[in-house]
């Protein structure tokens, strides 16, 4: 079966804080509410990167946080998507020249889609989750 | 307070952070554990730390303005508001009355978002996801009608040294009425399943308890303060804004119960009120708001000019939703500041968190921590926290069985 | 037994597989999607359950550096097995168990602890501090609701014994005999309090909410499961679908044995059919009052609160609901 | 014993959910085919909720009347905009952009402004659509 | 209660004080159609009446510690104590902000957290900050600062001791090396970056 059909319909979701201002961290349980409701895509938020499908990143990695990315990020069982959302994760945002700051968070660890904004709106987040189901399936057009 | 040493033989140690589904920001606290039973607890926070007052004093106030907006994601305002009201008095700019009622709207607006948001999230840490979902479906309203008002659900950037950058228009106040209305029609609801339900006693009742002399002593400020009796508000105690021409009373649980027993219960009891509070406020200045100009010195390189020509000292101060904020700031006739200290709320009140996790249970950790609706990234401002060595987690255990960990757990 | 027999027990025993993990799965997704709809959301589609077994199959299969690893991947296989194995003793409908004359409502009691405890076993192996403490908060559970639904049972094996029917305490004579119409209006009080004895046992057996302190997201990271992934989920996830069949179809045959097909004077196949629809349907409603409305209705609570609920209120009731029906029985 | 929420729980059962069904009530059997679909008529997407007027959306830059005075880059707090020497024009950088607007309200030109687009999320966060100018 | 006027506030604390009293004034600041005004005293000490100042302030009511703020003057580091007496009766708190100066050979301050115990977040800050030494602070750990943040590199200290420009790192200009060249410039001046 392809992935895109398992994997891109079960989603399961880790959600990492690495330093953000929680404007995204909210927004993105916003989506998880009535009014966005990502189960129905088969999106549930999961305890345990063990379980992650989707590692869903805000901030611009606080240097205390960059080897828990990594770990949380190594912890993830193979086949993973990656997708940053907030513009502090993409390039430091408003944050972008600090003497504690490791990131962006492309510098960590690799990501698949960035959604911009500040903080993006929960259907930003949804937009920027699609487009990275839209990417599995290319790549697995082009293999 | 003393550093906790990982031991392994009971009493056990443990930490918990700073990634875990409880904490929804990265804190970490270490344990001293008998069974289920916390006998010792400590925090470390930092874990967020971005260095944002430092970053300040190297840019200009105008940039500071939406720098302190993010310093925290769920107090839009509360920053930015203090920032410039800090600006405002070393730079004697006069905000004009207009401007000053938009600004305790807005601020208002946040408050009922934020004290709904806290209400789903404690919901959540309790298990209670159908009401977590019922508070945040509330919630969506007044996210909807903060980005009607200023352009963005979460950042607003509506604050600007001298007033506000948007304009209540009278076209937009039928369209706050309205959410008002829906607002008080689903108090009644919310209130019901959050005070009435068996459950939700059972778990929060006595639970995380803060006694007022501990509530005095430990400078805890907002809602915590309050649950705890202790009548501290910046809104009735120093006027600012729209807030010296308003009637309001400081919150707390003895006008529902009757007692104050400053647990988990009565903090979800001040924040209730604080809703039903937040839209007789948006009422009484929606009713008195006078007309004028929204801007003191509409023009941003004139703006630029005039402050780099100030010179003195200030405190800017704001009662957030999870209490007050201030924002020290000096200005020495320069572009930025020459000194910047920023004191979110919950910078007061992590200390009391140890008397109140101290002889509680391990289950209620999550509930205990949240009920002071701690606001990390506001505290962690200034720097991090480096790995403290090897993170060490031992769990107790009935069978005497010790593990160690070099990773840890999460969840965001 | 003969060849035959045996032939028959294989073919019958992964029918009962096969039936059970399609089941658990299809009442997992109702139990989604009615929940999301309670909670004013669209929800997830029915086959959810489906995709997701069939996405944790394709994952990788960690198994952590500080693990046992034959007992971290054994726990979920018997975990499985122990749940399918209770399939065989349980009527379905208007089908007999397969092991008919061979197990009892006793044997049942103990087998439905061994689920949780190959989860027990699997977290304690997984040696991760989230794990193991939620392995102990599990064992505690355990022995909470041990109490009520012990209670439960004997007062069942009690009624059935006094009865003097043959094999009194198999499932099967339970099924053909049903309770309510063997006691007078004092055991029918009592029935009902073991009903809802029963209702509230299941979400504990099950681990859901407000029971589900083993689990506890916001607490324990999803405890004892925190460290498996892959496969070895998946099949816990299997288990618990199995097992939330089975827990139900324990309290159909105990309280709703009845079947349409008597009412209805049909000929034997569609009777059958119309029995097992019947079936899946009085397992929905149980379904949805013990598992999908309680665990949204409610705050999970504290380990001890468990503790007293199961051993205090809910083994008051279910001892009142014993009495009532032995002194029903005395009077009559 | 008092349970408020099993009677709003039950009442809802019968309500209609109040999800937003963007960009589709479930996820359609292909993401890629959908769009087609989409863009051929075939399927219909449902919108996002919808925003107010006036809202803080992705950046969009009139660079044919940009004078380059700079004066966005001295108000911009993420350093956003740059300034290109050799062209006299600023270059955004959309994916740093923090949608304050305060670039728009001091621009003489107005040739910044806001627009209401917010699905922006991409692959690549130098793409085409998220450096203007 | 019996509630001082900003002006009686600095008369007691003086008196408290003695020769440590170096100098005082009263600010108000009103907002609002009404024109209520909020009232703020700045005191400046000499560090040894800063303890005897608090407990006279203890006495009049107990205080609310807001934050200890810090300022870098060059020469000396300028601590701030924010305190607020008469919170609760409507539009009557006070500010009160006992401001010490240290020289900077010798920053060292005594706690104030066996008054006050609602002190210590604050002044394990300063600490680690701007490297105050706090006189027999009750926990003297790092609060923010990590463990491996190199010893005698204060964050907001605008010296030599400060942050050295090696430890700042540039976020925005990340992955912008490979950015192909801006409309109508030459790809060979792209490099240019300020």
């Amino acid at each position: 079966m392809r992935l895109s059909q398992t994997l891109g319909k079960s989603l399961w979701t880790f959600l990492f804080n690495s330093g953000s201002c929680n404007g995204c961290e909210i927004e993105m349980v916003a989506a998880v509410t009535p009014r966005y409701d990502v189960e129905r895509f088969g999106l549930k938020l999961v305890g345990s990167p063990r379980h992650a499908d989707l590692l869903l990143i805000t901030g611009p990695v606080t240097r205390k946080m960059a080897p828990r990315l990594k770990l949380v990020y190594e912890q993830m069982p193979d086949p993973k998507i990656v997708v940053c959302v907030g513009v502090c994760g993409i390039s430091g945002g408003t944050f972008y020249d600090s003497y504690n700051l490791a990131g962006p968070v492309d510098q960590i660890i690799p990501v698949d889609v960035y959604v911009p904004g500040c903080p993006p709106r929960p259907e930003a987040i949804i937009h920027g989750v699609v487009t990275a189901l839209a990417k599995l399936e290319q790549a697995e057009k082009v293999s | 307070m003393k550093t906790l040493e990982i031991k392994k033989t009971a009493p056990y140690t443990t930490q918990i952070g700073p990634a875990h589904p409880a904490l929804k920001e990265p804190v970490m606290f270490t344990f001293e554990l008998e069974g289920e039973r916390i006998r010792k607890a400590d925090f470390a926070p930092g874990k967020a730390h971005r260095g944002i007052e430092w970053m300040g004093l190297r840019r200009n106030c105008v940039q500071i303005v939406y720098l302190a907006e993010r310093i925290c994601g769920i107090c839009g305002i509360t920053h930015s508001l203090s920032f410039c009201r800090a600006i405002e008095q070393v730079a004697q700019i006069q905000v004009s009355n207009r401007a000053h009622y938009i600004r305790t709207i807005v601020g208002e607006l946040e408050r009922i978002h934020s004290h709904l948001l806290w209400a789903g999230v404690a919901a959540h840490e309790l298990g209670f996801d159908s009401a977590f979902y019922l508070a945040w479906r509330v919630r969506e309203n007044v996210m909807d009608l903060l980005e009607y008002l200023t352009g963005n659900r979460v950042h607003y950037a509506i604050i600007q040294i001298g007033g506000v950058r948007r304009d209540i228009t009278p076209d937009m106040v039928p369209k706050i009425e309205e959410s008002l209305k829906f607002f008080e029609g689903v108090y009644g609801k919310l209130a019901s399943i959050f005070l009435d339900d068996t459950t939700i006693q059972m778990r929060c009742r006595d639970c995380g308890v803060l006694t007022p002399e501990e509530a005095l002593k430990l400078c805890p400020v907002g809602p915590t303060a309050r649950a705890s009796g202790v009548r501290k508000d910046v809104r009735v105690d120093h006027p600012y804004a729209a807030y010296a021409d308003l009637e309001l009373q400081p919150v707390t649980p003895d006008q529902l119960t009757g007692e104050i027993r400053g647990d988990v219960y009565d903090r979800i009891i001040v924040r209730l009120l604080e809703v039903k509070q937040s839209i007789g406020i948006i009422r009484q200045c929606l009713a008195q708001m006078p007309d004028g100009p929204i801007l003191a010195v509409p023009k941003m390189a004139l703006l630029l000019a005039q402050l780099k020509k100030a010179e003195g000292e200030a405190v800017g101060r704001h009662e957030a939703p999870r209490g007050e904020v201030m924002h020290y700031v000096r200005m020495g006739k320069q572009e930025s500041p020459v000194a910047w200290k920023v004191k979110a709320s919950s910078y007061s009140n992590y200390m009391s968190w140890v008397p109140m996790l101290e002889g509680e249970q391990v289950a209620d950790i999550p509930i205990i921590v949240a009920s002071i609706d701690p606001c990390i990234s506001c505290t962690d401002r200034v720097t991090i926290v480096g790995d403290q060595g090897a993170q060490v987690w031992t769990k107790e255990e009935l069978h005497r069985l010790s593990v160690e960990k070099t990773r840890q757990l999460q969840l965001g | 037994m003969n060849i035959g027999n045996l032939i028959m027990v294989v073919v019958g025993t992964g029918a009962m597989a096969l039936f059970g993990i399609v089941a658990g799965l299809f009442y997992m997704g109702i139990d989604r999607v009615l929940v999301a709809r309670m909670q004013a959301r669209i929800g997830p589609p029915l086959r959810q359950p489906f995709i997701d077994m069939a996405k944790l199959m394709t994952k990788q299969n960690i198994v952590p550096a500080n693990a046992i690893p034959w007992l971290f991947n054994a726990a979920p296989l018997v975990a499985l097995a122990s749940s399918i194995s209770i399939m065989l003793y349980i009527p379905l409908g208007s089908f007999a168990p397969i092991f008919r004359g061979y197990g009892d409502l006793i044997l049942i009691v103990y087998l439905l602890v061994i689920p949780a405890l190959a989860m027990v076993v699997g977290g304690l192996a997984s040696g991760s501090p989230y794990a193991t403490i939620g392995a102990q908060r599990e064992m505690v559970t355990m022995i909470s609701y041990e109490l009520p639904l012990a209670t439960t049972i004997i007062a069942f094996a009690w009624k059935y014994a006094q009865l003097g029917l043959d094999n009194p305490f198999s499932l099967a004579t339970v099924a053909a005999t049903p309770i309510w119409s063997q006691v007078g209006p004092l055991g029918f009080v009592g029935c009902l309090l073991l009903l809802v004895t029963m209702i509230l046992v299941t979400p504990g057996e099950l681990g859901k909410i407000p029971f589900d302190t083993p689990e506890a997201e916001t607490e324990l990271a999803g405890g004892l499961l925190v460290e498996y992934s892959g496969r070895n989920l998946a099949l816990f996830y299997l288990s618990l679908g199995v097992k939330a069949i089975v827990l139900t179809a324990v309290v159909v045959a105990l309280f709703f044995p009845y079947n349409l097909s008597s009412y209805l004077a049909m000929s034997a196949l569609p009777a059958r059919l119309v029995d097992g629809a019947f079936f899946l349907v009085k397992i929905f409603v149980i379904m949805f009052f013990s598992v999908s409305l309680i665990r949204i209705a409610m705050a999970r609570f504290r380990i001890t609160q468990v503790v007293d609920v199961y051993w205090k209120y809910l083994g008051a009731l279910s001892l009142v609901g014993l009495i009532l029906v032995m002194v029903d029985s005395f009077i009559r | 014993m008092s349970f408020p929420m099993i009677p709003e729980l039950l009442g809802q059962l019968l309500k209609k959910p109040a999800t937003n069904p963007f960009p589709a009530p479930q996820l359609p059997p292909t993401i890629t085919g959908y769009l087609k679909a989409v863009g051929e008529g075939k399927a219909t997407m449902n919108p996002p909720v919808p925003v107010p007027p006036n809202m803080r959306g992705k950046m969009v830059y009139n660079r044919g009347t940009c004078i380059g005075c700079s004066l966005c880059i001295k108000v911009c707090p993420a350093r956003a905009i740059e300034l290109v020497p050799q062209t006299k024009k600023v270059r955004i950088f959309v994916s740093q952009c923090i949608n304050c607007g305060q670039c728009t309200e001091v621009c003489p030109k107005n040739c910044l402004n806001l627009s209401d687009e917010f699905l922006i999320a991409d692959t690549d966060r130098y793409s085409d659509k998220l450096v203007l100018g | 209660m019996k509630m001082l006027a900003p002006q009686e506030i600095v008369d007691v604390l003086k008196e408290a004080a003695g020769d440590a009293f170096k100098e005082a004034r009263c600010t108000e600041w009103a907002e609002g159609v009404k024109g209520n005004k909020s009232r703020q005293v700045w005191i400046r000490l000499d560090r040894k009446a800063l303890r005897p100042a608090l407990k006279r302030l203890i006495e009049i009511h107990f205080p609310h510690l807001g934050v200890i703020s810090c300022t870098d003057l060059g020469e000396e580091v300028e601590l701030l104590y924010h305190l607020f007496v008469y919170y609760g009766v409507p539009h009557s708190e006070i500010m009160v902000t006992l401001a010490v100066s240290l020289p900077k050979t010798d920053l060292s301050i005594p706690t104030i957290t066996d008054l006050i115990p609602g002190a210590l977040v604050s002044e394990r800050e300063k600490q680690e900050m701007m490297g105050i030494r706090v006189e027999n602070i009750p926990d003297g750990r790092r609060m923010f600062l990590p463990d491996d943040f190199p010893e005698g590199v204060y964050p907001w200290r605008k010296d030599a001791t400060g942050i050295p420009s090696d430890m700042v790192k540039e976020l925005w200009t990340t992955g912008r090396e490979n950015l192909k060249p801006p409309e109508g410039a030459g790809a060979t001046e792209e490099e240019k970056k300020e």
